[in-house]
Formats: structure tokens, sequence, C-alpha cells
């Protein structure tokens, strides 16, 4: 086997954060090698480096031996090198066709030929089992889809090294497997692959090599067979981590949360939420598992007021809050925190203060009369921030320059810091590093025993178990079935997810609607 | 805990300060270039850029001048701002501008026998509704039906701007004087009350408000009001009132001060802009907040219109006293530059307005002294426009803020969050 | 080659805005015509006179003609001269005050617009004189208000217009409406019927005074029409209008244009005839006399008698015989203004 | 009044006359798409116009040739072009902001160069108005004798030919041909087009110097085209018309084709309806083209689908 790309000594800082620390790296020709870190440990930005997006301060790269400057994706591109981005670089509007030959001369400029390009879409899919149809948009297919149109993409770019940043983040187990044996076929193929993942059982499923990367460093490169998962984890988060850590038991109160027959539509206008039913009491979390897309997110949102019912009812401490505005259920004492803290979970031009009593400004012990009171809210501001231990210079600083944990931990404080009755919690963790995520695990539990009934959303199986005290696995927008914890087998769960299994009380899971 | 370092006070009115210093040296640097222009005209362009001074700031005379520009941009700019801010990209200030002088002046000259403190308030009020209501149809649309307002309120201009000019020649009823024209009695119809042209005369303009209407004169305040009991026998006082440019200033720009600050506590110290801001900064972000964003647009648009409105009114209450064709054109137009060249805070919309206001009343001087034709006028304001926005752009107070913030993140000792939680786990 | 229009001699006459309208003519024909000996103009050498105009000083229009009376008076008794162009009726006030400041004696404001702003800078500065084209102020004695007499150059156009249609029907081209337009327009009407009953007089507005383009589609349409006369009075609109009759004139088809304000013959010398001039130099021209002579202010309507609007060459565009009808009335009406039913006002 | 305006409806003329009012309209607004598509928004086309305008007249005045006077007015246009896209694509300044600043400063630069160009002196004025020579109308053979449809379409001056042409080239460029493919990626998602390697401000640089070219072209109309002479500010707003058209027509080019001719019928009816005498206000008539635009809008188009990356400058981050 020969050597194809050679990183050495490469550094990248962005201001305020070394992203990546004298990093070496060597990948051979049919490898498939993981890249191995927790949230913000520099996997993204040292590919975005080899792939020309940013450029290392320091650092040389190496291509077959030769020394390389990559200064833009198109240098990238020309050596052979492919990437598949952790938030895909399709173009919704335009064809599957139309986005693999993007960018690309076609053989009669100026004009397009896309019947050709179909007509190899269609080869190579048949060869590695990438079955697409070429002349679908990009925005009708589901990301399973997509990512095969991005690995396309850079095979159709005679790549010889192909960069997978997370590309398991947003697949069902049963993809998995399938992205799984295409990437096999193509690492004999003589293709080289880098796979970047924090997930260890996929790494070990997968790699043979593993590279840990940690702050930006290199922690080690290890065989991936002779590694267990306990070890990997350690050198990932650089401590012995507790996967499952056991909370006090507490026996749940009153009824808080209701839902009956519940059903919702998504963005698309394709029903997401059909016919679920569950309950929430006081002191209880309830998990909801699934894999991305399966319809608690939306099925949160119409908890939360932000999405309209199509059918069924929400009610809230025996109130019937179906038809009311967000705001109302605000003032009903309802905390939600939205999945994406980026885009709805903050306003990241807004200063902390501002975030901070986003959501009570209105109410009166911060405002008289529609006149905000600067006093009020600072007090506000400086005793949240203080509670929730939110590093910042200062309370008047926009929220876009905080790092992601702490931004998290603001949204956390904006919900918990009225002792809401319920919590809904979408997602809370997503794209957070092992502290901040054991720090958001605190604070539920910490809700559940103050009395608040918490519905906990997760992607994540492993904090879904540790955290809950029921789990329902939503696929497909029913519920496939509710099990308490304790005796939740991981395995059924996985196939509850996979949507081949139901059982437990899976209280009228709307068949007569499914 | 939020520790701060003892500089950050001083780092942090600096950094303010780059908001202001930034366009100040663009236009220097515009000037500079327009010079070049004054010079390939055979003009000398140092006399010509001190005529321009001279005629912004150099007798009472222009100062007043500049006062009397600027006050009607403020308010166009602050409605620009306001929108723009809110998600709200009110392109219409220009006929919003226009009705609100047209009921302004409506009310003016119908309301004739009304005392001033009742009447001006009045005419204010009309103006406000009527530029609120222009404004509103493209807000209602945007909210209800997702309709862009940059059009919508682009194309009501043209529409709001030939329905004042035809309301200038509909005939409008006078008490004071017998309605006949050309010995042809002038029939009494619904358009003789929405109609504003002076009867009296063979061209089309309206007739003047009445004095009561008129905004007072700051030197009719000063000779009366209780300052007159302090200084009224000092020299320089009686000089002072006496000249006739204090004469002639009103309150107008006074009261364009006034909303900048209201507008500054409705924007960043009441529920309305904060929510207003919101909206304008991320929808969506806003939507799971809790706040009814399709409303908030909707007031956005109201106030945004009723602002350009009053805009409208001050200029005819303040200083024309009548609305004829082509009275005050582009003043809504203008509001966008003011507004993104202000920075968007009230504040930067006074400032540019004082440049801008001050760039029109040194520009006829320029002419007279050196016979710089308008035409070189407009580049220099283009380019004047070019590059302040230009430059606003080189946002070095978030640059430095970044900055220093990682110094000092650093300095606060940041560890990574876990090692602290560990114990806790 | 054209037969020449007949240009009265330019004596200065003002006209009040009253009933005995004959009764003062006489008085004040005489009283100018001594005048005349010791010649008061004079002083007006190296006098310092600025002009505010409204507009572009090369519109080939309304302040093209400012500037013409300009030069007129500069290069006739060596006045000082200065403008100022574009000036938005808010900044008038403090250009004229500009002027005043620096040291101009005469300040002349062309537009009815500046109306107000030129009461309030003559009341500041009464020792300067002010001249306002269009205004109607009467009673400030340094103020100057000027307009042309309405109703003699709408009906004697409208008579020659009748006498130049083939097809009897004649259409305008105009910028603006405004009532003294108005009644130039129904004037028109009337002296049209006189000359050819049969002939109908049809207007529409451009919306603006320089805006060729729609100007020269309203002259399409209306020669569509029918109509095979254009009377233009758009300014800068006009070499629309003319653009309009020189593509219909290709077809082999009869169409006449007549100029209004200037004469536009120059643009399509065998289809334009002269048409009615305003002749802004002489009107201002007669104005600075009056100030020469010490005269007070008020307002003045000038009429054909003052020589400053007339009628313009034919060119020979219009068979000889007409072109004589029209002259007789002019000369008619010179000779005896109640033998013709022109109705005049002075008032506008 | 009802029959004159059915008998206006009918007349040739009027339809010879939407061709006339419609076509500097279309070519600056289909000229502008691609610009548009890419995510720059053309509010600039009245500058554009105003400069293509003057262009002409110098171009056709001193060399004697209106079709030298057309290549001016493309370039005049074209620069133009470049110095938005230095402000819209390199500085990243507001773009709406920077249209207003050249279309103000364009207001008098080109009073100024028609002056200098044409002033009988230095510092005189220039007392006749300017003629020069125009393009004439060119008959095409065969169509130009079909009864109707010959007089009203092809029996126009050759700019408007290239109009029609435009239509089809336009879609033809951004659907079937790999720059168009690009400037789709730019407008809906910069970054995906940068990762491929495609230069973002590249792509649009070019489409806005078209637009450029397309707008100097359609002021050329104005000036030399549909008459032969310049007036400040001749292009009267239909710079922002074009604007209008082209968010109306949904950045498609045979619905921005039909905004403009929406526009440019309306317009060139009420001129018609004028020459009636009808005992309209003249004023509703000058509104009556927006309001049909507004209404026509409100009421069929509906919410337009803006590119994704409209109006937003783009830079990499991290570099
Ligand atoms: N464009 C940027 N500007 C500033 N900081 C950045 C930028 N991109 C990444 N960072 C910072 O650099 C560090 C590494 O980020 P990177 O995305 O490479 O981590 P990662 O390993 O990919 O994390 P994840 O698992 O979430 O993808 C993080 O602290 C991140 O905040
Ligand atoms: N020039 C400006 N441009 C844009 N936003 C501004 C500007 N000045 C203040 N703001 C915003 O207005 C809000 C209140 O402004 P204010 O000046 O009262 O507080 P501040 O703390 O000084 O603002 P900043 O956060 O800019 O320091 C803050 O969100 C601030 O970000
Ligand atoms: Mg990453
Ligand atoms: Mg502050």
């Amino acid at each position: 086997m020969t050597e194809l790309l050679r990183l050495e000594k490469i550094c990248k800082t962005f201001p305020g954060v070394i992203a990546n620390d004298n990093v070496d790296l060597s990948i051979e020709r049919g490898e498939i090698r993981a890249l191995l870190g927790e949230n913000g440990a520099g996997k993204t930005t040292l590919m975005n480096c080899v792939y020309g997006v940013y450029r290392p301060n320091s650092g040389k790269i190496f291509w077959k031996g030769k020394e390389v400057h990559i200064h833009r994706a198109r240098d990238a591109i020309a050596l052979g090198i492919g990437m598949v981005h952790q938030h895909f670089m399709l173009v919704p509007p335009l064809t599957v066709a139309e986005n693999v030959i993007l960018g690309l001369p076609s053989p009669r400029e100026p004009l397009l030929e896309l019947s050709k390009v179909e007509a190899q879409i269609r080869e190579s899919g048949e060869k590695y089992r990438l079955l697409v149809d070429p002349k679908a948009r990009i925005w009708q297919l589901p990301v399973g889809i997509q990512q095969r149109v991005e690995i396309l993409k850079a095979l159709y770019r005679k790549a010889e090294l192909l960069i997978l940043d997370e590309p398991t983040a947003v697949l069902t187990p049963g993809e998995v497997e399938e992205l799984f044996v295409i990437l096999r076929k193509l690492a004999e193929d003589g293709l080289a692959i880098i796979f970047i993942s924090h997930k260890l059982e996929e790494v070990r499923a997968i790699c043979e090599k593993v590279t840990v990367l940690r702050g930006g460093r290199v922690v080690d490169t290890v065989n991936a067979c002779d590694t267990s998962a306990r070890e990997l984890a350690k050198m990932m988060v650089g401590r012995e981590v507790f996967l499952k850590f056991d909370k006090p038991k507490i026996e749940p109160g009153e009824v808080v949360l209701s839902v009956k027959n519940l059903s919702a539509r998504d963005n698309r206008d394709l029903p997401a939420v059909r016919g679920v039913s569950f309950e929430v009491r006081r002191h209880e979390i309830l998990g909801i598992a699934g894999v991305d897309g399966n319809g608690q997110t939306e099925l949160a949102e119409v908890i939360a007021g932000l999405r309209e019912a199509t059918g069924g009812t929400v009610s809230i401490l025996g109130k019937d809050t179906t038809k009311k505005t967000p705001r109302e259920i605000i003032a009903m004492n309802v905390a939600y925190i939205p999945p994406d803290r980026q885009h709805t979970g903050l306003l990241l031009d807004f200063s902390i203060t501002e975030n901070l009593v986003g959501k009570a400004f209105w109410k009166p012990d911060f405002s008289r009369s529609g006149f905000l009171s600067k006093k009020k809210l600072d007090l506000f501001a400086d005793r949240a921030i203080r509670e929730f231990d939110v590093r910042t210079p200062g309370a008047g600083l926009k929220a876009k320059l905080l790092s992601g944990g702490n931004q998290q931990k603001v949204v956390l404080a904006r919900e918990l810091s009225g002792n809401p009755d319920l919590v809904i919690a979408s997602q809370p963790t997503r794209g957070l590093d092992i502290g901040a995520t054991e720090y958001v695990h605190k604070q539920m539990l910490e809700a559940r025993a103050r009395g608040a009934a918490i519905l906990f959303v997760s992607t994540e199986l492993e904090e879904i178990l540790s955290l809950s005290d029921r789990i329902a696995v939503m696929y497909e927008g029913q519920i496939m079935g509710i099990v308490p914890a304790q005796d939740a087998d991981i395995h059924e769960i996985g196939e509850m997810m996979a949507g081949v299994r139901r059982l437990g009380e899976a209280v009228g899971s709307g068949e007569k609607m499914g | 805990m939020t520790d701060k370092p003892k500089t950050y006070i001083w780092q942090a009115l600096l950094e303010k300060s780059f908001n202001i210093l930034i366009p100040v040296f663009a236009i220097l640097a515009a000037f500079l270039i327009s010079g070049i222009l004054i010079i390939a005209w055979g003009a000398n362009p140092l006399e010509a850029y001190k005529a321009l001074l001279a005629g912004a700031f150099g007798t009472p005379n222009a100062i007043a001048t500049t006062m009397t520009r600027l006050s009607p941009l403020v308010f166009t700019g602050l409605a620009v701002s306001y929108g723009y801010r809110s998600g709200f990209f009110n392109i219409g200030a220009e006929g919003q501008f226009f009705l609100g002088a047209l009921a302004a002046t409506w009310v003016g000259i119908t309301f004739t026998n009304l005392p001033g403190w009742v009447l001006i308030p009045l005419c204010a009020l009309a103006a406000a509704l009527a530029g609120a209501f222009l404004a509103v149809i493209p807000g209602l649309l945007k909210a209800l039906r997702g309709f862009n307002e940059v059009l919508t309120t682009l194309l009501l201009n043209y529409v709001a701007i030939q329905y004042f000019e035809w309301a200038l020649r509909i005939e409008h009823y006078r008490p004071d004087i017998n309605v006949t024209w050309d010995d042809k009695p002038i029939k009494w119809t619904f358009l003789n009350w929405i109609g504003v042209k002076d009867v009296t005369q063979p061209f089309p303009q309206s007739p003047g408000i009445v004095e009561a209407a008129e905004l007072p004169k700051l030197g009719t305040l000063l000779k009366t009001g209780l300052l007159n009991q302090l200084f009224g026998q000092a020299h320089w006082y009686e000089e002072f009132v006496a000249n006739p440019a204090v004469n002639r200033m009103t309150l107008a720009p006074i009261i364009a001060l006034v909303f900048v600050v209201i507008m500054y506590f409705v924007l960043f110290r009441m529920t309305v802009g904060f929510q207003a801001r919101a909206v304008g900064v991320n929808p969506d972000a806003a939507r799971f907040m809790g706040i009814n964003v399709p409303r908030t647009i909707i007031i956005t648009s109201l106030i945004s219109g009723a602002l350009a409105g009053l805009g409208g009114s001050i200029e005819v209450l303040g200083a024309q006293h009548r609305v004829i064709p082509n009275f005050l054109v582009n003043a809504g137009f203008d509001g966008i530059p003011v507004a993104l060249i202000g920075q968007l805070h009230p504040a930067g919309v006074f400032l540019s307005a004082l440049f801008f206001g001050a760039l029109r009343a040194g520009a006829n001087k320029m002419q007279i002294l050196t016979q710089v034709p308008i035409s070189v006028v407009y580049v220099i304001q283009a380019l004047a426009i070019l590059f302040a926005i230009a430059g606003a752009l080189l946002d070095l107070q978030s640059k430095i803020k970044i900055a220093r913030l990682a110094k000092q993140t650093e300095a606060a000792g940041e560890q990574p969050v876990a090692e602290k939680e560990v114990s806790g786990a | 080659q054209p037969a020449p229009a007949p240009q009265p001699e330019k004596v200065v006459e003002t006209v009040v805005v009253e009933k005995q309208v004959e009764v003062e003519k006489v008085v004040e024909k005489t009283v100018v015509v001594e005048k005349e000996k010791e010649d008061p103009m004079a002083a007006l050498n190296g006098m310092k006179m600025a002009g505010v105009l409204s507009g572009p000083v090369n519109d080939g229009g309304w302040n093209t003609n400012a500037y013409k009376a300009l030069v007129n008076l500069r290069d006739k008794y060596g006045l000082e001269i200065a403008y100022t162009e574009h000036t938005k009726v808010e900044d008038a006030a403090q250009v004229m005050r500009d002027y005043a400041d620096s040291g101009y004696q005469i300040i002349f404001a062309h537009g009815y617009e500046y109306a107000d702003q030129v009461k309030q800078v003559a009341q500041e500065y009464p020792d300067l004189k002010f001249i306002q084209t269009n205004g109607s102020e009467a009673n400030i004695p340094n103020l100057y208000t000027v307009t042309f007499a309405a109703g003699e150059g709408g009906y004697i156009i409208g008579y020659t217009a009748g006498l130049t249609t083939k097809a009897n029907k004649v259409h305008w081209v105009v910028g603006t409406e405004f009532p003294l337009m108005t009644y130039e327009l129904e004037e028109s009407a009337r002296g049209c019927k006189a000359s050819n009953p049969s002939c109908e007089v049809t207007w529409s507005f451009v919306g603006s005074w320089n805006d060729p383009a729609k100007a020269k589609e309203l002259a399409k349409a209306a020669l569509d029409n029918g109509n095979d006369v254009i009377i233009g009075c758009a300014d800068a609109g006009d070499v629309g209008s003319v653009e309009a009759v020189k593509e219909f004139a290709q077809g082999e088809k009869y169409v006449r244009f007549i100029s209004w304000v200037a004469d536009r013959n120059y643009m399509a010398p065998d289809l334009v005839l002269g048409g009615w001039q305003q002749d802004v130099p002489v009107e201002i021209e007669n104005i600075v006399r009056m100030i020469a002579e010490g005269k007070p202010g008020g307002h003045f309507s000038l009429d054909m008698t003052t020589g400053s609007h007339y009628m313009n060459p034919f060119y020979g565009l219009i068979p000889v015989e007409n072109e004589q009808k029209v002259v007789d009335l002019i000369n008619k009406y010179l000779a005896d203004p109640k033998s013709v039913d022109i109705k005049v006002r002075y008032d506008l | 009044m009802l029959e004159q305006i059915v008998a206006v409806i009918l007349s040739v003329e009027l339809y010879t006359a939407v061709v006339r009012m419609t076509t500097p309209l279309l070519l600056a607004a289909l000229g502008s798409i691609l610009a548009e598509r890419s995510g720059v928004v053309t509010f600039s086309m009245e500058a554009m116009m105003l400069l293509g305008a003057v262009g002409a007249i110098i171009g056709s005045g001193l060399t004697g040739s209106a079709w030298l006077g057309l290549c001016v007015a493309m370039l005049f246009g074209a620069l133009v072009g470049l110095i938005y896209a230095v402000w819209a694509v390199s500085i990243g300044a507001n773009q709406i902001v920077t249209s207003v600043a050249l279309n103000l400063g364009a207001l008098g630069l080109s009073s100024i160069l028609y002056v200098m160009t044409f002033a009988p002196a230095k510092g005189e004025v220039i007392e006749q108005v300017i003629q020069v020579p125009s393009l004439p109308a060119w008959k095409i053979p065969l169509l130009g004798d079909i009864p109707v449809i010959g007089t009203v379409f092809f029996n126009q001056i050759p700019i408007v030919y290239f109009g029609y042409l435009l239509i089809p080239i336009i879609w033809f460029i951004l659907y079937k041909t790999t720059w168009g493919l690009k400037v789709r990626a730019v407008g809906e998602h910069p970054h995906a087009a940068d990762t491929v390697g495609i230069s973002v401000a590249g792509v649009r640089y070019i489409s806005v110097v078209i637009s450029g070219i397309m707008s100097g072209l359609a002021g050329a109309f104005l000036s030399i085209g549909m008459l032969n002479t310049f007036q400040e500010g001749m292009s009267a707003g239909r710079g922002f018309i074009a604007y209008t058209a082209i968010v109306f027509g949904k950045w498609e080019p045979l619905g921005v084709a039909l905004g403009t001719v929406l526009f440019g019928a309306a317009d060139a009816l009420q001129l018609r309806l004028q020459a009636m005498n009808l005992a309209i206000p003249y004023q509703f008539m000058v509104a009556f083209p927006y309001l049909v635009t507004f209404i026509t809008l409100v009421v069929f188009v509906g919410k337009a689908v803006w590119p994704a990356s409209y109006g937003m400058p783009f830079q990499r981050e991290g570099k």
C-alpha cells in the first residue's frame, strides 16, 4: 500500500480558538481511516484545510509524496480529493445530475450535457449500490439519498481520497449499514476514505485504524479492533466517561402533559406526526428516541404551540392548549428548548441579556406599560449568568460571540430559571461536547427533582437510556412503543427506531390513521 | 462569575467611536475624489469646498437652512431605519412623505379657526395616519401573504405621488373666498374636500396653512418664553434674538431631535422595539420566543409609515407652509442612505441627516460662488454615500470586540467546561 | 422664403389688473415714449443680476429662455449675470439670500413655484429688486411679478391651426396642466372655430416637462387618431412630438407641427411652423427697464403690444393666402383689440 | 367613452406603441435576470440606463453613426456595472443603498458628459436641443409584410428585434449552458458553489456587467432608438419598473418578459386614451400602469421565492 496523503504540523487558529495544533496525519490508498474526536476537536477544520476551504496558518500537505499548496477547493478537486461536508453542499433547487457536474466543464462547452451525466450516475449507481434518480431535485430527496449524491459528486470528480464528515449523524441504523457496504466497495477499488465521527461503535465497525483528536491535537492513532470503546472514549475526552449514571429515584406526581391522538404536518406539508398519545407526570422524564426526521421535532413544536395540530389534543395541567398561541403557552410556565440554538434558540445578534429575557420581557417583572426596565433586566441577567455559569466578559455581549456550549447555557438559563412545570427539550445536547452535555443532563435532573415534567427528545440512544424514566420510540410519526427505562433493551429499541418492531403500551398509536 | 477587566470601559467607547469615525473618514475620501472632478470642470476644489462649508455652517442663515433641510430627512431616515432593523425594508418613504404633507396641509387649511396648540398636533396626527395608511398596505401583504415589501412599497410611491399631484389640482373649499373660477362656480363634490388647490392661484398649489398651524419660530419663542425673563436685558441676547436667521429657524429640528430620542427608546427600551428588532434579526427565533411575527411586521410598517408621514408634516408646518408640485422631491428616497449610513441607530440617523442637510445647503452656495453646476454636486453626493456605506462596512467595532474577547477569555483562564462538571457527575 | 410676421415696435406699457384697461394704456404709452429719449438703461451697466432656475439650463425650453434673457441683458446693457440650476423650491429662499448677500442687485426667480420664497426674501432685502415670472404678488414695492397676458397666443395659434389642418383635427401635446395653460387651450379652440368652424381642437398632458419619449407617444397617438396638426408645448418634450411628426410625414402624409413658447422650426424645417413666441428676453427686458426707470413693483401682465410675445415666421409651410389671413387678424387686433373677439386675461 | 376605449384597444397602432414602450424595460429586465439569479439586486438599472442613454448620444453625435453610439452606450453601461459589482460583490456594501447612490451619481454624471460633449464652448449652455443620427427602422423582409403582425412586430428598429431574441437567449443561457448552471448555483447556495471550485465573485461580476451592458442598450433605445436626443434623467424611473418586472416575473425569462409587456401595455394604453380626450384626470392616467402592475402582482402573481442568497454578499469564513 502506498501513501496518498500526508499532513505535517498543520496549525489553524480562529479568533480565540486553536482549532488545529501541529496535526500530523498520513493516509494510504485503499484504507478507511477514522478521525475521532468530540465536538470542537478540530476534525472538520483539519479536513477543510485539506480540501482548501481554509488555509492552514502553518504546516505542509503532501499528496502522493509531493508537497502541494491547496488554495481553494478547485485545487483539491484537481488533485483528486473529494469531501462530503457535515452540512451537505448541494443546491436544493437543482437536480441530482446538475449538482453532480456543477463546476465541471462539459464535453460540449458551453452547452450543458446532462444525458451523459445521468447515464454515468446510473452506471456508478449500479456499481456501488448508490441508487438515485438523476432527474430528481435535491430538496425532494431524504437526507440519506442526498448523502449518496454527495458521494457520487466526489466519485464523478475522480476522487482518490474521499472525506466523509460525520456521515452517519443523519442516518437510520439500516442506512448506516448500507453506507458501510458502499464504503467497503469503494475502498476495495483503491479509494482512501477518511471517516469522521464521534460514535465509537461505528468507528470500530468500519475502520481498521483510528486517529483520535482532542482540543486540536492528535492524541494517538490506534488499531480499531484491538482498542475498546471505553479506551477510545477516554482518549477522546481525556478522562473516564460514565456512559450511564444512576439518577435518584422519585415517584412521578400528577399528570402535567397529556397528548391524545395528536397529528401534524411538517414544513413540506406532509404528515409528520400521526396519531400520537402519551402522558408525562411531575418528577418524570419521558425520553423520545428515534432517528432524526421521524416527527419528534414537529411533535415538540406542536406542544409548544409553534405548529398547528391537524388532529388530536394537547392539554397541560388539565387545560386544553391545542389552539393556544406560543406566548399563551409560555405564560403557562412551559419551557421549550429548540433543537437548533443557532437559528431558532437564540437571537445571535442580540445581547446576552436580551436573549435571556427573550421569552419573558413582556412580563410585568421586566416591563411596565410597554417600557423595559433596564435595571431589572440587568439584575436578572447577572443572576442568570452566575447561576448557569455562562462564561462571558459581559452581559451586553452579542450572543454570537459565545462558544456553542455557553450559547446553550444561555438557552437553558432562559428556559429553566423560571422553575417551569413542563420542559420540552428537543435535542438539547446536539453539537455539544461531553462536558456541556453532562451539564445539560445535570440541569434536566435538577428540573425533574424540582417537580417539572420533562419531554426529552434526542437521537442519541445512550443519553436517552441514561436520563429517561420512560422511553417512547418514534418512527415515521408514530410511537412504536413506550418502555420503562430500567428494563429497556438497546437492541429492541434500535429495531423500533428502524420501524421493524413495535411493542409495550403503545397507547393508541393510531393504526386507523397510519 | 463575570469579572470585567478595568480597561473594558474605554475600550468599549473606542469601539463605539468607530461607528462615527469611519463614515467621517470615508466622506473625506469621497471629497478627495470629487476634487478631481471639480478640477476637471475648471474650478478650484478648495474654494468649492470652502463655499460648501460656508453654505452649510458659515452664517446664521446657512445654519438655519441646514437645520430646515435636516428635519424632514431625520424623519424619513428614522422611518427607513426602524423598518429595516425590523425586517421591513420601506422603499416607500417617498410616497408616505408626500401623503403626510398633503394630509397636514389639508387639515391646516380646513380647520382654520382652531388654536395652534390643537391644530399643529392635529396636522401631525393626520400626516402620521396618512403615511401609516400607505405603509400598512405592504405591511399587511408581507405579514399575511408574504409579499416582499421592497416591490410593493416602491410601486405605491408612484401612485401616491400622482394622487398628490391630482389633489393639488382639485379646488378646495375655502370659507374666506367665494369659490368660483373663471365665473364658473365650483360644484360641491367630495373632491372639494380631498383636494387642496388654492382657488385664487392660476397655478397648482395649495393655499398657505393658517398662521396658527405654522410651527412657532425660535425667535418668537425666545422673545416670549421664560428665557426672556432671564436674559431679557442682556445685550448679546437681544442681538441673538434679533438675528433674522434665529427668527427664521423653527422648532422643526428640535422636534426631530425629540423623535430621535423617542425612537431610541422605542427601539431599545420598549417591548415594541424589542419584538420588532427580534423579528428583524431572525423571524424564526423570534417566533420560537413567542413573538407574533405577522403582528409585529404590521405594527412596524405602521410606525415606519407614520414617521415618514410626520416628516411631510414637519416640512409643511415648519418650512414651506403649503404644498406644490415637486414639493421636496427625494426626501423619502434619501431616507435610505441616511438610515444605513447612520448605522440604523437613531443617533446615527441624526448625524447622517445632518450630513445630507449640510450637503444640500452647501451645494447651492457652491453653485453660486464657483459656478460648479448642480450635476457635479450630485456626483459628489453619490460618492459621499458610496464611500460612507463602504466605510461603515469595515465593522472595526465587532472585530476589535472579538479580538479583545479572545484575550479576556484566555485571561479569565477559560478552561474546557468539562473539568468543572466532572466532579458533579 | 418665409413671409415676415408683423413685429410691433417694442415699447413698454403695463396693464394693472382692472376694468378700465384702455384708459391706462393710452396714458402709459405717451409717458413711455417721452422716457425713451434719455436712456435710463445706461444705469444698468455693471449691475449684478442673478437667475434662479427650476431645471437644467440646457433644456431647450423654459430654463434656456431664462438663460437667454440674462445673456440678452448682459450683452445689451452690460449687466453681470449668474444663475443657479435645479433650484428646489425649499432651497430657493436661501439661494436668493446668498445672491443678495454676495452683492447682486436684481434677482430673478423663474417660475410660479417660487412665489412664497421670493416674497419673503424681497421683504428681507427691501433695497434690492426682485423679478418673478408667472407670479401674482402685486403689492411689494421691490417685487415685480410678470406674466404673459393669456388668450392672445391661444386664440391666434388656434386660428392658425384651423387654417393649417386639412383633416380638421388639431391636437395639443402639453407638459402639465395649470389654469393659465387651460385658458390658452380653450382660447385656441375658439380661435380655431373662428378660422375653420368644422375643426376641433383637443389636448393631452405628458405629466412632465422633460420626457420626450412620452411626448412622442402622445403625438403619435394623436396623429393615429386622425389629427394632422400638432401644437407642442412640452419644453424638452417637444423634440419627441416633432420626431413623431417627422415619422408620420415619411408616409407622404400631410402633417404640421406648430411651436409654442419657442420656434422649433430648426428641428424639422419643412414641417414645423414657427408658431407662437413667448419672448422671455423681451419680457424680462421690459421689467428691467421699469426698474431702471424706478417704477415701483407690482404685477405686470404683458400683452402683444409690448412685443414680449408674437407670431414666429410660417416658413411657407401653409398657403400664402392663409398666412395672410393670420397676419390680417393680428394687424386688426393690434390696431383695435375690441375689433377681434380675443378675450385677453391679465389676471392669470 | 366606452366605445372610444374599445376603438383604442382594437387599433393596430396601440400594439406598435406597446412594443415601443416595452422594449427598454424588456432589455434592462431580461439583461439583469442573470445578475439577479446570481444573487445581486439590480436596483441600479436606472443608473446604467441613464449612462447608456448619454453614451449613445455622445457616440452617435461624435462619430455620426448610431451604431457606434450603441457601442458606447453598452460600454458606459458596462462601466457602471463594474463599479456596482465592486461595491456589491467585493466590498459587500448594502446593494440597495449602493444603487440609490449610483442612480443619483448617474443623474449628475450623464448631464456633465452631455454638456462637456455638446456645449458650443466650455462653460457655455446648450440652447438648442441636440439632435444626432438615430437608428433607422428595419423592416424584416417577409415577416414585415404580414398584415397586422408585420406592422406591429417586424417594422421596428433593430434593438427591438434583439429584445425579442433576448427572451430565448437568456432562457437558454440560464438552463442549457454550464455557465447558466453556475449562475443558478451561486444564487441559491454560494458556499456549495464555492466548494466545487466555482468563483462566486467571478460569476457575479460577469452577470452584473452583463446587466450593465443590457441596461445601457435600453438607455440607448430611449435616446437614439425612440428619439434622437438626450434629456437629463430621461430614463424617468424605467430602471425601477424593470426591477419590479423581474420580481414580478419570478426571475423566469418568460415571466419577466410578460411583466414588462404588462407595464408597457398599460403605459401605451393610457397615453393613447389621453389622446382621445376622455374625462379622466391625467394624473390617474400616469398612475395607471403602476396600479395595474400592483394589482396584478397582488391578485394573480402571488408571493415570489427569492434566490436564497439574494442581496447577500458572500465571503468564506476562516480565510
Ligand atoms: N469559521 C470558524 N470561525 C471561528 N471558529 C471556528 C470556525 N470553525 C470552527 N471553529 C472553531 O474551531 C474549533 C474546531 O471546530 P470543528 O468544527 O473543526 O470541530 P469538529 O471536530 O468538526 O466539531 P464537530 O464534531 O461539531 O463537527 C471549534 O472550537 C469551533 O468553534
Ligand atoms: N450603531 C449601532 N448599530 C447597530 N446596533 C446597535 C448600534 N448601537 C447599539 N446597537 C444595539 O442596540 C442595542 C442597545 O444599544 P445601546 O447602545 O443602548 O446598548 P449598548 O450596550 O451600547 O449596545 P452595544 O451592544 O452595541 O454596545 C444593543 O443590542 C446594541 O447591539
Ligand atoms: Mg465537524
Ligand atoms: Mg451604549
